[in-house]
């Protein structure tokens, strides 16, 4: 049933689904019972004549009293079991693997207990519980993962947690689903649910590399810069046509000469690619702000190179 | 069917309200007013009982720098001019515009007094470097009494509208005392939350 | 209640008096309705039109229509405030509510028409306020979330400040309406006898009165937060941001039911008298309104379920959330027994009323899904709640507005408009409003955040139907339009009675459109306003 | 209707005014004074009865609460009642968050 509810994807889905049929059933029920009963009397006592009879009935304690008891018992049944369900979203279970999480404009950061860190990408091992353990570094942005059926905002200035058991393997999108400026839409990653085997694959650092999926000699530079660019959430602060987002376009980018914040001026080369890409602080393009993470640490020199073709490549 | 025209009141002025309804209608509005003035307030307070609850020590240490009798002397005078206010009130229900006019007048006195008063404490925090933004104590502290300044200058304003129509002899006969009972209900609520307000602030024990 | 046409006997309708400062200085209640009235439409259309843009980008996934995503943002944000605290907070309560209180209860005007007045120039400096502020956009959303507004370098201090200005002039309103009821009935205006429209006002002003200055201060804080960096909701500086939200639903939820009380108080009057029935269950009604004012100031949070708010805290609002549904599902019953053994006329204003009913079910059923805990966390921020609040706001209050337009249309201005060519307005505003909002709910449950700008690509065919559908929908809101405003341009088009829809209540006993003294004689009330048909089966009675 | 002999006015003279005043100085007297005494968490209590005695004083008879009817008491609680619910729900929810621990 694609079209209304997205597939399942988590230990919770389930009871989340139970107590969405009920209410659906619920609903559709008193819905088709009011228009039916409002379309059926519109048809049968529709004005035939101007002097037609009108019954003068002004109350009946009994049906009233009937309508108000029936809809309160469902609606207590529907509160009690969103409540226990709600229970269950919320109280991870010890034994639960953890992962610091750190949003911030927009991006996703992810950190494992062994100290392995990915972006906009996370890693997580199918049918073993995860707690995510989520700051904000700016504004209020949310963890949602519709397959998951978990959300939850993160706050700056404390700690929000959040867990689920992945029961697929598979790649699903993660959503940022509380406004946080101008790159909010953008503010997408992924969850990748990997098999045991692949999981401790990809813990051991083989073939894996940093975080990448896709196996990275496959691929020419330019394609690979292309997907990290969307990957790595580039493109919530650069576009490639041309338009301003947050910070400048990549569009002719290279061979320009850029006028920085001190006003002196630089022309694009590879060279001053790499360093904004490392140290977005050196040299600061004059108007905009310093919101640039560095992807030190983060990107490997090869994943620069990447990038740097590709860049190349947007005329 | 039947439709008998309303009682003697009709005729008077306006759109033939009778004065007694005027003046009702007139306190009840006022009431209500004054319900949302509460809850004005009323989400300062919830602030501060959160950031209390959370920062007990804060809170303690930052009041000290508040000076309890220059608090203690403007409550004095606030609660004096209420109760001129209420004096007020009562003169000009006896159509005594001398007293009238004299009472308000001492209320004005002591809502610039307490302006004056405000103005030093005001001063004397901007001088040892504290502002809204030094702590959430303080922030609480210029919001509250800044926003119940703002209701006193508000008053202020009223009691010299009341003096002004006294003058003018608009509170003679009947009930048009209105005005002076509504302006007052106005100017005890100021009363009113300074006296929470000083405890709060000033006395954290 | 008097059934025959008063005597009036010198007769000035209220548009008579001509000329600018004969509005712009008017304390006559009917003459200030029309000026809200007109007012908030004009700022429907200006955020319609903002949603058109809106629903026009989301056509495709990526940006086309806008420059930028904060283009995008800005107009949402506009869109949403606009729509919100321009059009339909003030709505129908200030337009249809100040015409008609004092008509229904028999009042020559409001308790207070020059503090009436004065509200309406607040109001009219809340928008000039906005209108500047345009120069300068938030992009903060119609909720003003900290840190995000706080941190964000739009200039979000004078549209605040625009709000919170607008804010007095409703607690006027609302302080002046209750006064109003209490104290100016009509001689034998008894409680039980009050039109529903008039318990459906005084239950909104309630909720005017009290909930606003929450708002209010709420936004003075913002403004101070940005102006002097207080830091009561910075993290940073020891605040908290869910404080925040905390004030704002404790006024924005009980402004949801500002919005629609008075809808349901328009529906209560035209369907009895299209069914010609008294209505059904009066007093469930009337106090289901009060019963709705009163527990809708104890669910706020519930728009906070994800928020980072405690558990127990979650539980306490899902229930409570539950209890307001009560008095809102006995209405819509009532409503519907109404029309039991009637004798029903299709009047366009009729089929807004049947439609609100369908429509508002919807709404408030979807309603529930949100508030049931377990649900809410994957429905929270999804296009889920943009569908649950527009089947709410449009096919509940927009409907009822719009049914009202078409009710009390020749007693406002005293023309006809065609009927015709209304119902097809219904129709294409009926069918459009569903192609654009019911794909919503699927989006939604997908996964469909709201205040995308761009998209994944998967949500595309739902986003597409429903931009089709928005046109559809405008186009009924332009036919619709047209409709009412040409007869006002013609010297034709008069009513043939000043009754013709055969009501009872106090408004329709005196011409349309109304002297400008309302009435001559203060009416004395003998009858239940809605003792439709009771004369006939009295006489059956006996037979 | 004559204007004068409606129950809504109370003349209330200079006797009951001058009490209530004494009585409020008195008040904020003492609790400026038992700030030297503590009573632990009982402190902010005891303040808030006393400044509750005193605006109701202020209320009751100043603003002649006390000759007031039935509505107008209503409306003049009823945003108390607002107040509590608003902080009482604010406190409660901030203070049963449970920690995250990491
Ligand atoms: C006119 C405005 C209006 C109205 C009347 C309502 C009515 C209701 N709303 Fe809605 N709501 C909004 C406007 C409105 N809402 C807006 C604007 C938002 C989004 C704000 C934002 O974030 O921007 C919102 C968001 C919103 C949320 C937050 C969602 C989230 O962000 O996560 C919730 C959660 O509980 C909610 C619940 C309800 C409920 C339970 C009702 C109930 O009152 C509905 C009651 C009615 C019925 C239930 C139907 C009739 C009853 C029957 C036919 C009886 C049988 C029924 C049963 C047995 C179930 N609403
Ligand atoms: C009263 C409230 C109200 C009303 C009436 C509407 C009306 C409409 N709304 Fe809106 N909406 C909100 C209140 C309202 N909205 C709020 C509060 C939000 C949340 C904002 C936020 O997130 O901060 C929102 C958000 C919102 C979104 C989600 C944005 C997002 O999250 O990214 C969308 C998207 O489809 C939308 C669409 C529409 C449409 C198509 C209409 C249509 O019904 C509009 C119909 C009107 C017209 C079409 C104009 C009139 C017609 C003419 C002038 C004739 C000319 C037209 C033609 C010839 C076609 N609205
Ligand atoms: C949070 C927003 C953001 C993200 C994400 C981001 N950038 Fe930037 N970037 C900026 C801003 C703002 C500037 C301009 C200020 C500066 O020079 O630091 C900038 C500048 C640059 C420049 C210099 C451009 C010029 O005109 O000289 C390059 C190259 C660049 N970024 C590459 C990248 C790459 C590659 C990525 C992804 C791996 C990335 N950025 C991700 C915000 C961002
Ligand atoms: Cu981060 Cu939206
Ligand atoms: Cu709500």
């Amino acid at each position: 049933m694609s079209t209304w509810i997205p597939e399942s994807a988590s230990n919770l889905a389930a009871s989340v689904d139970n107590i969405t049929l009920f209410v659906t059933i619920v609903s559709v029920f008193f819905f088709v019972l009011i228009s039916a009963v409002l379309v059926g009397f519109a048809i049968k006592y529709r004005r035939k004549s101007e002097d037609q009879e009108t019954a003068y009935i002004t109350h009946n304690s009994l049906i009233e009293t009937i309508w108000t008891i029936i809809p309160a018992i469902l609606l207590m049944v529907i509160f009690a079991w969103g409540w226990i369900a709600f229970k269950e979203l919320r109280n991870p279970p010890a034994e639960a693997i953890e992962v610091n999480v750190v949003a911030k404009q927009w991006l996703w950061e992810f950190e494992y207990f062994t100290g392995k860190k990915s972006l906009n990408e996370l890693f997580v091992q199918q049918n073993k519980p995860v707690r995510l353990i989520m700051r904000s570094d700016d504004v209020i942005h949310s963890f949602f993962v519709p397959q998951f059926r978990v959300k939850q905002d993160i706050l700056p200035g404390g700690y929000q947690q959040l867990w689920f058991t992945p029961t697929k393997v598979g790649t699903f999108d993660l959503l940022c689903a509380e406004y946080c400026g101008s790159g909010h839409s953008q503010m997408l990653a992924k969850v990748n649910v990997l098999s045991p085997e692949a999981f401790a694959r990809w813990e051991k650092g083989d073939e894996l590399e940093e975080g990448a999926v896709v196996a990275a000699s496959s691929i020419s530079p330019v394609e690979r810069g292309k997907d990290l660019y969307s990957q790595r959430g580039c493109l919530a602060c650069h576009s490639i046509d041309g338009k301003e987002v947050i910070g400048p376009t990549f569009k002719n980018l290279y061979g320009k000469t850029e006028i920085l914040q001190d006003g002196s001026s630089v022309l694009v080369d590879e060279n001053y690619l790499r360093e904004s890409i490392y140290e977005p602080e050196a040299k600061m393009v004059k108007g905009y702000p310093p919101t640039m993470p560095s992807f030190k640490g983060i990107l490997s020199e090869d994943e620069v190179t990447a990038l740097i073709e590709y860049i190349k490549t947007l005329k | 069917m039947s439709t008998t025209a309303q009682h003697a009141e009709s005729h008077a002025h306006g759109h033939g309200l009778g004065e007694t309804v005027t003046h009702n209608a007139a306190k009840f509005g006022m009431w209500l007013f004054l319900g949302t003035e509460i809850l004005l307030f009323g989400g300062l307070f919830a602030a501060y009982a959160l950031f209390r609850a959370k920062y007990p020590d804060l809170f303690y240490e930052s009041h000290k720098k508040l000076d309890i009798s220059l608090g203690t002397i403007n409550t004095i005078v606030l609660i004096f001019s209420s109760f001129t206010m209420a004096m007020a009130v009562s003169a000009a229900q006896k159509r005594n515009r001398k007293w009238l006019m004299i009472l308000l007048g001492v209320t004005f006195i002591c809502a610039a007094a307490f302006g004056v008063n405000k103005y030093f404490e005001y001063s004397a925090k901007f001088h040892h470097d504290i502002f809204p933004d030094t702590n959430i104590f303080f922030a609480l502290y210029f919001m509250m009494t800044g926003l119940h300044m703002l209701h006193v200058f508000l008053g202020m304003g009223i009691i010299l509208a009341l003096i002004i129509m006294a003058k003018q002899g608009r509170f003679k006969e009947g009930n048009r005392y209105t005005p002076v009972e509504v302006g007052g209900l106005y100017w005890h609520l100021v009363d009113l939350i300074w006296i929470y307000l000083f405890p709060l602030l000033y006395l954290i024990g | 209640m008097a059934n025959g046409v008063m005597t009036q006997t010198q007769y000035i309708p209220y548009l008579a008096q001509k000329g600018l400062k004969s509005w712009i200085l008017t304390t006559d209640h009917k003459r200030i309705g029309i000026l809200y009235l007109v007012t908030i439409s004009f700022f429907f259309m200006i955020g319609g039109l903002t949603a058109l843009g809106m629903r026009y980008e989301l056509m495709t996934p990526e940006l086309d229509f806008f420059r930028s995503t904060t283009e995008y943002n800005v107009a949402f944000t506009l869109h949403g405030s606009l729509m919100v605290f321009f059009f339909i907070v003030p709505g129908i309560a200030a337009s249809f509510g100040n015409f008609l209180l004092p008509l229904m209860i028999g009042a020559r005007d409001v308790a207070f028409p020059r503090i009436n007045l004065l509200s309406f120039w607040i109001y009219l400096a809340g928008t000039a306020i906005l209108l500047f502020a345009l120069m300068q956009p938030a992009d903060t959303g119609w909720t003003f979330y900290t840190p995000y507004s706080i941190q964000t370098g739009a200039k979000v201090i004078m549209i605040t400040l625009g709000v919170f200005v607008l804010g007095f002039s409703s607690i006027l309103t609302g302080m002046n309406f209750i006064v109003t009821i209490h104290k100016l009935r009509a001689p034998g205006m008894t409680w039980s006898r009050l039109p529903l429209f008039i318990w459906a006002s005084y239950a909104t002003a309630i909720l005017q009165l009290l909930a606003t200055p929450v708002v209010g201060i709420t936004l003075l804080l913002l403004i101070a937060e940005r102006a002097f960096d207080i830091g009561f909701f910075d993290p940073a500086k020891g605040g908290d941001p869910i404080l925040f939200q905390n004030f704002f639903w404790f006024y924005s939820h009980p402004a949801v039911y500002i919005m629609i009380i008075p809808a349901f108080g328009i529906i209560s009057e035209i369907i009895p008298v299209f069914a010609r029935k008294p209505i059904f269950g009066y007093k469930a009604i009337a106090y289901s309104s009060f019963a709705i004012a009163i527990i809708s100031f104890f669910v706020w949070m519930h728009h906070m379920f994800v928020s980072g708010i405690s558990e127990t805290a979650a539980a306490i609002f899902s229930f409570l959330t539950m209890l307001v549904a009560i008095p809102t599902a006995i209405k819509v019953f009532n409503w519907i027994a109404t029309l039991y053994k009637g004798s029903i006329e299709f009047h366009s204003s009729m089929l807004y009323a049947l439609s609100f009913i369908v429509l508002f079910t919807i709404g408030g059923l979807t309603g529930v899904y949100l508030g049931a805990l377990a649900i809410d966390v994957h429905l929270h921020d999804t296009y889920f709640i943009v569908a649950h609040m527009h089947y709410v706001m449009i096919g509940g209050t927009v409907m009822g507005f719009f049914g009202g337009l078409h009710f009390w249309y020749q007693k406002w201005f005293g023309k006809v408009f065609n009927e015709l060519t209304a119902k097809a307005a219904w129709f294409l505003v009926f069918v459009g409003f569903n192609v654009t909002f019911f794909p919503q709910f699927f989006m939604g449950f997908q996964g469909m955040p709201r205040r995308y700008a761009t998209y994944p690509a998967e949500y595309i065919s739902y986003h597409a139907i429903s931009t089709y559908g928005s046109w559809i929908l405008g186009l009924g809101i332009l036919i619709m339009t047209v409709n009412l405003l040409l007869p006002l341009m013609k010297k034709s088009n008069y009513p043939k009675s000043s009754n013709p829809y055969g009501s009872l209540s106090l408004e329709w006993q005196v011409p349309s459109p109304p002297p400008h003294e309302n009435f001559d004689k203060i009416p004395t009330v003998t009858d239940w306003t809605y003792s439709y048909g009771k004369n006939r089966s009295e006489a059956n009675a006996k037979k | 209707m004559s204007t004068h002999d409606h129950s809504e006015e109370h003349h209330t003279g200079l006797r009951v005014y001058g009490a209530v005043c004494l009585t409020l100085f008195v008040l904020t007297a003492v609790t400026v004074y038992i700030t030297k005494f503590d009573f632990g968490d009982m402190n902010i209590v005891v303040a808030m009865i006393i400044a509750s005695i005193k605006a109701g004083i202020v209320a009751l008879y100043f603003m002649h609460l006390k000759f007031e009817d039935k509505l107008t008491w209503i409306y003049a609680l009823y945003p108390l009642f607002l107040l509590f619910l608003l902080i009482g729900f604010t406190i409660i929810e901030t203070f049963t968050r449970v920690p995250v621990i990491r």
